[in-house]
């Protein structure tokens, strides 16, 4: 049989909420509707925070924001299907998925506005820091899904990435890594379609980049990253599968960047506002509280007041991060090294003398 | 290289129509001038086409010769560097960005491993004719990483010039002519000062050669050195000084390398006093190089240590303390006054 | 459908010629007896060159070599197909292939033996030098391919790799660039099963490497890197392909290092005697001979001349590497820029001045 | 930090058992030695499994501690790099090989944008205990990108400690102190001596701190600084001037980050010369820090310039012209010559 198959990748789609609000009832995870409430509650959190921290941004009180508008369902239906002791490495926008996993609110806008304050995660939270040059956390994630495995742990270290950040080398150093060592990691792209002004096209070639991961001996799966419930169901099966010795998984979550890239862009140059408006009709908040009407479960009296008690939450993080003071010079030397050495020291008081004269 | 003294002004003899420029806008009409005489001349990078850039150093070029020779490329600097070094080893004079300096080191194998090294590696059988712009330092208030200063790996690896404008009309004449480099240039772009003055800047083929310093400012009494957005900060300290009868000396170095040894070297044989200014870190910084020079160099003309004010050898740190990071006006003119004092 | 089939990826391998010297009739390419001689030459060339390259290194003669043996196929099967603008970029394995397209067997050996003059090919030779630091070559292959079809060339970039460095970053990058930009790019990994002492299984959880290639957007195909036929015939499709504007498509060749890694290496410290054994049972000379000694093209007369042969153009090429001069120091820095700067102009004078003291 | 000289010894003060080892096997038995006390003790990287490492560095350790806690790893430097930064960071201590300091580019984003700045980026609530041990240098006719010195790059960026060996018990005390150092450390092993002479070595926990630097040699006229593989030449060069009466002191560096700068000022105050040796090329190299330093420090006290000897501003030549690349006894001599001349 000289012309011979030797591999066969069938790379999947999975959809449980329509945007009419409508679910797969075969596909529908388990959850009952105080789940679904807490999860449409981070979601308006998300939203809540990002539509704040983008004024602040123009009231010259926040540095550089990256939007998380229209990715809230990718990031809540992750951190929803996480358990308490699994690690999660984020890239950059996940800034709900952070504060679900620990990290305070203030804290994250902290870090946003600049302060170092904003990197002082509470001790024992399983939260990466945010690794600006994009793919590289994919190691990071291989190397702590090695570690849990190694250890027995049933854990799982869920790790975020970009479309466009899939086109470094790191992604696909840190996937092979995780194949060969069959890592506790799961790897999920928020493939929201730009990176900055790039569309997928130039990205890449490849039809999805769920199937990417066959590359490495491990499955991937691309889900509606609009839909919660979509997002959950994938994740909530490869995180046990990954937990209980089975190998990471790829989940590509099809989703799209509502925003700017951050505040430092202006998307209209590049982009098409018939694209933008379309993807406002899959709006994944409005698909959850269809789903939550349908049920029974809400009405605009509960939507008011879930949206007023988001506001006052993000008005109290803001509050905590406003009322910092600022930080003695020392505090850009104290963290180089366990022990300061002896030139950080030096170097330390010239800035501490020049600062009293 | 001038073994004399820098020059002073980068204006053309000839007479030529000007407009004012900013810097960026200087960086991009060196591109559109290069494009439009060379049809070997490609640009590449992220976000360079439509959007312009993320700085908009490439505004206009997409629309000018379109997608074929403004590429947006995936986001992979060792990608970007090494496709670049394809096409530049196959007849294209590719001038790639990078977005933020602080985003090199994906690329750094590429370009030190083998854009510095193939002239070398091939006994001159092929030329690597490429630039790599990208914005670097600080003062922008940017996040983490994007305000780097890494010019000192660079100065160090053989086989690569390292060139950095601190005006408008330097960096047109100097980008320009990096282009037309067959060699590979590293061209650093004090992004802090992209917009912070505008300069008559001559139209057309302005060309500034990679090597000499300016003179930015005489002086007798000590020699500042400086590149980049640290320029502005020298002078400012030069102005603060000659308030109190010092007249400092300002040397704009303009290229790290090749470095103009010569001009270094008969500006602080004569005042005696040098203060090298730099953001990066101070530890094997370029600043080292140009103290160590100096000494071996000047020994017996010295009338005081060189000073070097310079970033500390910490992290950058974020947009709230940058500010006490960065070497500035002040803290020169402290330098200075220890020198004098010595 | 909420669970969608979105992608099918399907790897093929291609045999032709078994090892009994039987061929796939429907399979074989078109070549006549001169065309299959010519490869057994070449194919005899790099083996020849291989076992005195190795004697000359015992010898103390030679650098660091790294052996071809085993691998002498897929080089000639792929060069064979290649037509006189195609570019060569190679990895640091491919002697043969970078004899047959154009680099003299002196310049080829002196640079293995530290001599500069190793890396002055002939004007105008399409052929990359060696890349040291493996897979960074990727990159430069998606390059020249986009050169190519830019240009509107109806030449190929044709790039080597090895089976371990297809774990490198820059394997990603450079094979989703050329996916991107529809690069005239043919990207061949030598999968001679391991990397110095690491195998195959510790280099990546994927079943093949050629399934790789459906994530960047192109076809990736496996072939018996063993049967020249079947290298010749996957890559005249995809050269063909590629020149025609078709995109790249990614070959691997499964191959065995019948050698140590190189003559640093001491390949008996990790590896079974039997593999390798078993390996010299499917060796690619003989294989090409007995299909010759089928069509009575071959006997062992004509074997005996062919060696013979061979081993006079290896020691011609020896010999002109030998009766190289030493070289003047001021070598060392006339290459670094297109005009040399003053500060190596000293340093040159330096040096110059110490040799001659 | 030593303020005043030198540490005169690297021999523990308690009697302990030596054996006679290499440097090569001095290194093997520190990471030996480590594992056996701590289980969160791991070794990764290319081919350090069965075959014990391309230069035998890990020999024997993947027979003792076996497949879990010595793993052979995919071919990717910065795979490896950032995989141990993800197990640092949750409870191990991974010792890291690149196979060669040519090959560190590809890993240099994992290094320096993350190792060296997680304890900072996270306010101290990370820190990646890990060691990231290379060979480097040349001497040893490999093929091209297996002779490289970069420490420079190392020293100049914040946040990573880089120590370099000369000796075999150093190596022993060194690269223990290093892998139980709560910070990521560069770990350079000048592989052209990994086996050139055997010392001895104490037998268990020998610890040498990182920082102080060794007085290899005492001496009186000029002060001779190197490091790794370049020491023994610089004794040599001692040795030779010592026939013409002249004391050459001798200072090994074995820390360049943090530098021992008082061992530095204190040994040229009193000599009032300096010759720095290094491998790497001269441009903005780790001699010009040293020398900026010196002159900073000790301007008074100089007799004569600092002067560096070391590799061109080139590539490192293939095998056949090594040799005059590499600084070397008499190239030393002559130096020091020119300094008692000036
Ligand atoms: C190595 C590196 N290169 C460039 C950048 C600049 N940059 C920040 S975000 C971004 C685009 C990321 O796109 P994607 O991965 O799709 O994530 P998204 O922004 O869409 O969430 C770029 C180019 C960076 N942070 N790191
Ligand atoms: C970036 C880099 N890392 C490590 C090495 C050292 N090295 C040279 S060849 C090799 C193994 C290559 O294996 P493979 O790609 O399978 O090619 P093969 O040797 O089998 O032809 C290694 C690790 C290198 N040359 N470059
Ligand atoms: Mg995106
Ligand atoms: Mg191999």
């Amino acid at each position: 049989m000289p012309v011979m198959t030797i591999h066969e990748a069938v790379t999947r789609r999975l959809e449980v909420l329509a945007p009419d609000g409508t679910v797969d009832e075969a596909l529908m995870p388990q959850l009952d509707r105080e789940q679904v409430e807490t999860m449409h509650r981070w979601m308006l959190l998300g939203r809540t925070l990002d539509a704040k921290a983008i004024t602040l941004q123009r009231q010259g009180r926040m540095g550089t924001w990256a939007s998380l508008r229209g990715q809230e369902a990718v990031q809540v239906g992750a951190v929803a299907a996480m358990e308490d002791d699994d690690w999660l490495i984020p890239a950059f926008r996940e800034h709900v998925a952070m504060i679900v996993r620990g990290v305070p609110g203030e804290t994250l806008l902290a870090y946003w506005a600049g302060d170092e304050r904003g990197s002082a995660f509470p001790p024992g939270t399983r939260v990466f820091p945010v690794p600006v040059p994009v793919g590289s956390q994919f190691p990071h994630a291989a190397g702590v899904g090695m570690s849990l495995r190694m250890r027995g742990e049933q854990a799982v270290a869920v790790a975020f990435i970009g479309d466009g950040s899939t086109s470094e080398g790191d992604f696909h150093e840190g996937m092979n890594f995780a194949g060969v060592f069959r890592a506790n990691t799961v790897f999920i792209v928020q493939n929201n379609q730009w990176a900055i002004s790039v569309p997928l096209s130039r990205q890449t070639a490849s039809e999805t980049l769920a199937q990417r991961a066959w590359g490495y001996g491990f499955p991937g799966i691309q889900v509606d990253g609009n839909d919660v419930f979509a997002v959950y169901a994938a994740c909530r099966g490869a995180f046990e599968r990954a937990r209980t010795g089975g190998g990471p998984t790829l989940i590509e979550a099809v989703t799209y960047r509502m925003g700017d890239h951050t505040t430092a862009d202006d998307a209209s140059r590049y982009r098409d506002p018939e694209e933008v408006a379309s993807w406002a009709q899959r709006d994944p908040l409005d698909r959850l509280r269809r789903f939550m009407e349908g049920r029974g479960w809400w009405d605009d009296t509960r939507q008011a007041a879930a949206e007023t008690a988001a506001a006052e939450v993000v008005e109290e993080m803001v509050a905590r991060m406003m009322a910092m003071e600022p930080q003695p010079p020392r505090e850009i030397f104290g963290h180089m090294f366990a022990r300061m050495p002896e030139y950080l020291e030096e170097q330390a008081s010239e800035l501490e003398r020049e600062v009293e004269r | 290289m001038s073994t004399t003294t820098a020059v002073e002004t980068t204006v053309a003899e000839t007479r030529r129509e000007t407009s004012r420029r900013t810097l960026v806008q200087a960086v991009r009409d060196a591109m559109a001038e290069a494009m439009r005489r060379d049809p070997s001349v490609l640009v590449m990078g992220e976000d360079v086409g439509p959007n312009g850039g993320v700085f908009r150093a490439t505004e206009g070029l997409y629309e000018e010769f379109g997608p074929e020779r403004v590429i947006d490329t995936p986001l992979a600097e060792s990608g970007i560097v090494g496709t670049a070094i394809g096409m530049a080893m196959t007849g294209w004079r590719p001038v790639v960005e990078i977005q933020f300096m602080g985003f090199v080191y994906p690329a750094i194998n590429q370009i030190l491993a083998h854009a510095a090294r193939m002239r070398n590696r091939t006994r001159g059988r092929f030329g690597v004719p490429m630039v790599i712009r990208m914005p670097y330092g600080g003062g922008i208030h940017a996040p983490e990483h994007h305000s780097e200063s890494y010019e000192a790996l660079f100065v160090h690896s053989p086989g690569i010039k390292v060139v950095v404008p601190s005006t408008p009309a330097d960096a047109k004449g100097l980008l320009l002519e990096a282009i037309f480099d067959d060699d590979p240039v590293l061209f650093l772009e004090p992004k802090r000062i992209y917009r912070s003055s505008r300069d008559e800047v001559p139209e057309g083929s302005h060309r500034v050669p990679i090597g000499p310093a300016r003179l930015a400012r005489k002086g007798r009494d000590v020699t500042l050195i400086a590149w980049g957005a640290m320029v502005p900060q020298a002078l400012a300290a030069a102005e603060l000084l000659a308030r109190d009868g010092v007249e400092a000396e300002v040397l704009d170095l303009r290229t790290l390398d090749p470095m103009d040894r010569g001009a270094i070297v008969e500006s602080v044989g004569r005042t005696g006093r040098a203060v090298v200014v730099h953001e990066a870190p101070r530890q094997a910084g370029v600043g080292a190089e140009i103290s160590a020079l100096i000494m071996e160099r000047c020994l017996l003309q010295l009338l005081a240590p060189v000073r070097r004010v310079t970033g500390f050898d910490t992290v950058m740190p974020l947009a709230r303390m940058e500010r006490l990071y960065l070497p500035h006006r002040d803290r020169i003119v402290a330098a200075v006054r220890e020198t004098l004092e010595f």
